[in-house]
């Protein structure tokens, strides 16, 4: 009788039990002037901005004490720098983080993706070998999946990699890569199968080093909101050991499915954390214009308390379900969709809200924007990114309610 | 199909199903919705006697067996998708609510017995005919006899299942403010008359009531009945917002089966992606929508501050997610969904209908935003 | 320079000279007890209403004056007994009438449908024959194209029709068939083609007579509404002379697609009008309870009032363009699809609006509705029949747009 | 792709169309859109010389060509469609349009023919810090100088093109009320000055611009202005509905043409249903938006009552469907249509902020319900 766990917030689980240790370690590690002193998630977001601008010594130090107590990473196993927190844990702590108005540190897509691919797909020997260098920082990874010409179809992918003895020698061009600024590697997903081995067969994930020495070119993308980074790769005869590969050469599609799984679910995670806080700061405008006594806008702010509360619910279901040996499959489509589609609107609103203030950006180089700017432009790209809004309502419907795929014209042979 | 993330059935889920697919299958949900009662009184016999459904909720002393909102949830979750007809939603949701929020010993120990063993239908008129669920909309005058104790006069409307009712709790106002009462709706009550209205929702009966100097029972202090009235409209919002998403569930469930087998232009509609990403959109808001209402009950069973803004967000929420569910359920079964003889009208009418019962998902955002301090 | 005429009001067009003289006319015409007073749009469905009560007899005399001054089907020719009003003059027709409170007199799916099939497809001995039957409702016509089996997949159709001597002989099933209840004679679809015609190809049309001796029973289907019409037919060796195909036997297709443009086109005719009516009487019950007070209210209410304007923008453009000489095609989708989601979308917020009354019907047999119940439930029809929404974005897509069709699978064999 | 409806382009939208794919390519809009003046003097001489666009709706006697509010609309319409950055927004369509509204015969025989012929760049101030375009928002003082005439002294923002404008016309507050001046924005101005403002959308420039007893000449009867300022009010939403109507016309273009193209999972994405249906929804609302615009700038020609409600449609309607129409594009386009290189969202951003120009969709449409009786 009753629900299973995460469907109800259960006030004495040992994910609660984590919280009030949690909550007590955070208060004594978080140095002064990384923690925002009062415990309302609508500090947060300002604390994060804080952080940026914090001493470099005060993140440090909070990254070091993270580091020892293996709080970075901290769900994956201690054999490989974690704690091995269950996703309720993971919650919780990220939840205790934002109430203190400490900032967490993270790795990117190393932790998002690449991590957990190996970890599903890996030998032992990678896993030992290449996750710690993901907790520690040493290495700083990056997602090169998606090709220009073929976008969200990674099944088109063109990018060659070629066996040769015990090295893979990687060809082609990458795109909308996040992170590739800073990443030294690169997850790559090539083309390592005959010419008869088309669509998803006959594809490889092999993580490349990104040294200058490698064939390794990097492009400046600047995007619609202004913000111009590295997010273009191009390899030319890159090397990478053949002992790289994740998963089995020619058969890195299983890999690919894992980490866009993983990456749906990192993208939403905790996101409601930072959309609370938004939401606040919203709303002190609009009580600063008399906005939020509209009763349309009222609306419309209710509308959005609403979709946050959901997340968190989804959020915690997800976590428990999780908890419970699944991997993160077609349902991380579900909070990701739910996600990325409330920001874009919760943008729109903001803006409607600001009214004529919002016709003018801040001061600054380049295309400065303020955060409500920001969220109407960054909006678009979440419905976009980790495949477009229409993949994962295919996504949802074929694999979470069993409805037929279209029927497929005859694939066009990648070049 | 499985619902994803619907993993918590559980027995009391189970059991609940397997009772309403035996007693309410959509025939027997025919016959009643056509007949004035609107419930079958054997089934509602078995449904206290065997099961226990009525007194889940109500605490042991009171002849319940004491489970929480929670387990409630789950039961009125299945009703709703199984749209049973009987008075369940009035005497459990609604009065015996009203009865543990008001503070009266004594009625609570007069009643709750007769409500959780099934032998007292009971409800709560509280709209009268503005249409409003407000402290502001009552107007039905309680006043002091001059025998002694008191005497109601006035109307009420859109009171569930308020003809078959054997106990009506009245809220009324009085010389010190919004009281609530008792009045015997089944004998022969001098003054009292229970009309039935017709229905939108054919399936959930609706009666006007009138009182001419009805004798009645002050239940709770004078003029302080409001605050156990509010509790109980939380409660109800709640209550609706577990039958909507059981109702969503059903359609969605439905939609999808049909999607599956029906062939259009030589493929199985649920192919097209029109169709597909339709469904895809309403399991999110089902699944939304149970996360909800789930939380909700969860906040009720603890009886928390989180109350009044879960019942209000989820309200709103599930209200819209069910009729857009039950709506996309027609469109998605095309003409064949328009008969009368396809059971989707009936889903789409509880839909429209639950919604506006207690005021609809605009009311209760802006609800929600009182409620959270906007 | 400048735009077509229908883009903008012109004032003193053909049409408008022609407004003068209707509206005179309508005024010396119409009986007492049908034309409401006030010339006011608001209430023109009040006073149809009333039509239906009005004594026969002035409904009889009001049919008789519209027969006379040919003003039934009066953009018909006058060879085929109407008076060849361009469709812009129709039009003006149309807003004298609702203005006036005088009802128009129509025919129907003969009107709406088979006439302009015949219009377009039929011979010349056709259009003599059958079209002044429907003018002057000697015949009463209903469209027998869609099946129990296939719905809105017309290619589908697998009522057998097989031609002997000069007779053609009808066997099969046919579903949602509007006004098959007064109808005597249907406008049937049938497969004449051999075994290997499947899909569009090898359908016939052919009008055949409903006598209860020619194997057509009719059979009541009750809608979601609490309506019970008859809705089905089924042909039991049903006859009907050749010459009564319209259009090539096998050749029907091209006939069905006029037929559901026009269609469309005549669903989404004048409807404004009905529309705008019923708004305003939506607006005085919102004034009565003091909810058109309510911002939330007045912006739903704005939005119902600027689509109804722009249906009878769109109406004057679609009248221009036909005038001009375009047979209704795909744009006819866009104007049915808009004023069918226009509706549906109204039902819902004239329920909004009643709020705790909409709970409770008026009394009456059956299923009796009132107004705003109604536009709730027939609004779920609307955007069903005559070709799903989704049918007609794909057309407006594929035809309009010329997006490219989705690649079929192998189409099944008609049974 | 050509417009279904749009059957209506004549002479003068091809003229305009030509001249607009030769002076304002995507790579000049760049271009200007990052300098700080924001149009090329050479191509505004070209416009009001060769084309003598500045005068259209001008009347003849003031040095315009006479035609009307439909013809201004048609070109409207194509600059919205090239992006074009120039001050012709707020020389013709504000300050000429109030120049003409102002019933001031003196003011509009000094003033229209420079803006009829071009060398008169011209704007209108009326919103201030608080963003308001209503009677309400406007504090900025007018004051008689004890040497006669004018004084102006306070702050106008988001003023369009500022910082260019030759002829500034003020809305200010005289003890009267509400009164318009006209200021010489191009001098050295004593106690004036105009500062650019970086905005959202780089193609249309905002200036901030404060005064400090600035010498100014008052336009009309001092406290009479707010109906002059109203009539604009009213055609610079049916302009901006206009231009609106010719940005969403371009990127529903982009998208069918990108979704022909494009080809993923080995078919055109324009051959998938979510896409199609996206663009049949776009079309459906571009062409409504055609008509709403095309009729409020009918009724604007033939200065009818109508006016008013058709603005507040046209603007409220024509706001939403190009908003939706770029952001679409965008996301038909995927991670292209998000990169800075993109036209993308250039248009994208232009609705936006013409979306919130004079009053976004929800005020619009709570205007619309006051000015047809609700």
């Amino acid at each position: 009788m009753g629900r299973a766990p995460g469907d109800i917030p259960p006030s004495r689980t040992a994910a609660e039990l984590f919280r009030q240790d949690i909550r007590e370690w955070i208060r004594t590690h978080a140095p002064a002037g990384l923690t925002g002193p009062p415990p309302r998630p609508a500090e947060a977001a300002v604390a994060e901005a804080a952080m940026e601008e914090a001493a470099a010594e005060a993140a440090a130090v909070w990254e070091r004490s993270l580091l020892d107590a293996r709080l970075i990473c901290a769900d994956w196993q201690p054999e490989y720098g974690g704690s091995g927190l269950s996703p309720q844990e993971s919650l919780v702590f990220e939840e205790e983080c934002a109430r203190a108005g400490a900032p967490r540190i993270r790795r990117g897509a190393g932790e998002r993706i690449v991590g957990p691919t190996i970890l599903a797909h890996g030998t032992e020997e990678q896993k030992s070998r290449l996750l710690p260098g993901i907790v520690s920082g040493e290495h700083t990874y990056c997602l090169a999946y998606s090709e220009p010409e073929h976008g969200s179809d990674l099944a088109s992918v063109g990018t060659r990699g070629t066996v040769t003895g015990d090295e893979i020698v990687i060809t082609g061009r990458k795109a909308w890569v996040d992170g590739a600024e800073r990443a030294d590697r690169a997850l790559v997903l090539c083309r390592t199968g005959g010419p008869d081995a088309s669509g998803h067969r006959g594809l490889s994930c092999v993580v490349v080093p990104l040294d200058s020495g490698n064939g390794v070119v990097r492009r400046v993308v600047r995007q619609a909101d202004g913000t111009a980074d590295c997010r273009e790769l191009s390899f030319d005869r890159s090397r990478a050991p053949l002992r790289d590969v994740v998963g089995e050469v020619n058969g890195g599609w299983r890999a690919v499915m894992t980490g866009l799984a993983h990456e749906r679910a990192g993208r939403a995670a905790g996101r409601h954390l930072g959309f609370e806080a938004e939401f606040w700061d919203l709303v002190r405008e609009a009580d600063k214009t008399g906005r939020s006594r509209d009763p349309v806008i009222r609306d419309r702010l209710a509308w959005a308390y609403t979709r946050i509360t959901l997340l968190r619910l989804l959020e915690r279901r997800a976590a428990a379900r999780t908890g419970a040996g699944a991997v993160p499959g077609a349902d991380a489509a579900v909070t990701h969709l739910l996600s990325a589609e409330y920001h874009r609107r919760f943008g729109e609103i903001a803006l409607d809200i600001m009214g004529a203030p919002a016709l003018v950006r801040p001061d600054g180089d380049g295309y400065a924007t303020d955060r409500w700017q920001e969220a109407l432009l960054t909006g678009r790209a979440g419905t976009i990114r980790s495949g477009t809004a229409e993949i994962l309502r295919d996504v949802i419907a074929e694999r979470l309610l069993g409805l037929p795929k279209e029927p497929r014209a005859a694939r066009r042979r990648p070049s | 199909m499985s619902a994803p993330f619907n993993d918590d059935h559980g027995e009391l889920r189970s059991t609940v199903r397997r009772f309403l697919a035996d007693k309410s299958p959509e025939n027997e949900v025919r016959r009643l919705m056509e007949g004035t009662e609107g419930f079958d009184p054997v089934v509602w016999k078995q449904m206290a006697g065997q099961l226990g459904l009525m007194g889940l909720a109500i605490p042991e002393r009171y002849g319940g067996s004491g489970a929480s909102f929670v387990e409630l949830a789950v039961v009125l979750e299945e009703m709703g998708g199984a749209l049973l007809c009987a008075p369940y939603f009035s005497s459990v949701a609604l009065a015996a609510s009203l009865l543990l929020a008001s503070g009266d010993e004594t009625a609570k120990g007069d009643h709750l017995p007769g409500i959780a063993s099934g032998r007292t239908v009971a409800t709560v008129a509280l709209a009268e005919r503005s249409g409003l669920w407000s402290e502001d909309g009552v107007t039905l005058e309680g006043s002091r006899a001059a025998t002694g104790g008191w005497r109601l006069t006035g109307e009420k409307h859109y009171v569930l299942d308020g003809h078959v009712a054997d106990l009506v709790l009245v809220v009324a106002r009085t010389p010190a403010g919004v009281s609530v009462f008792g009045v015997d709706g089944a004998g022969d009550t001098d003054g009292f008359t229970a009309t039935p209205v017709p229905t939108l929702d054919q399936t959930r009966k609706l009666a006007t009531l009138s009182f001419d100097r009805v004798p009645a029972r002050l239940i709770g202090a004078e003029g302080r009945g409001w605050a156990a009235v509010a509790k109980m409209l939380d409660l109800a919002a709640i209550a609706l917002a577990a039958e909507q998403v059981g109702g969503a569930r059903k359609v969605l469930d439905m939609a999808v089966e049909y999607a599956k087998l029906r062939v259009q232009f030589g493929r199985p509609i649920g192919s097209f992606q029109a169709i597909k990403h339709k469904c895809a959109d309403l399991l999110l808001e089902v699944e939304s929508a149970g996360a909800a209402a789930g939380y909700a009950a969860w906040a009720a069973a603890e009886d928390n501050d989180e109350v009044p803004a879960m019942a209000s967000l989820a309200k709103s929420y599930c209200s819209e997610a069910y009729f857009h569910a039950a709506a996309e359920n027609i469109q998605i079964h095309g003409g064949i969904g328009y008969t009368w003889e396809h059971p989707a009208h009936l889903y789409f009418k509880r839909a429209k209908s639950s919604e506006i019962l207690f005021g609809d998902a605009t009311a209760h955002r802006e609800l929600l935003a009182q409620r959270i301090g906007i």
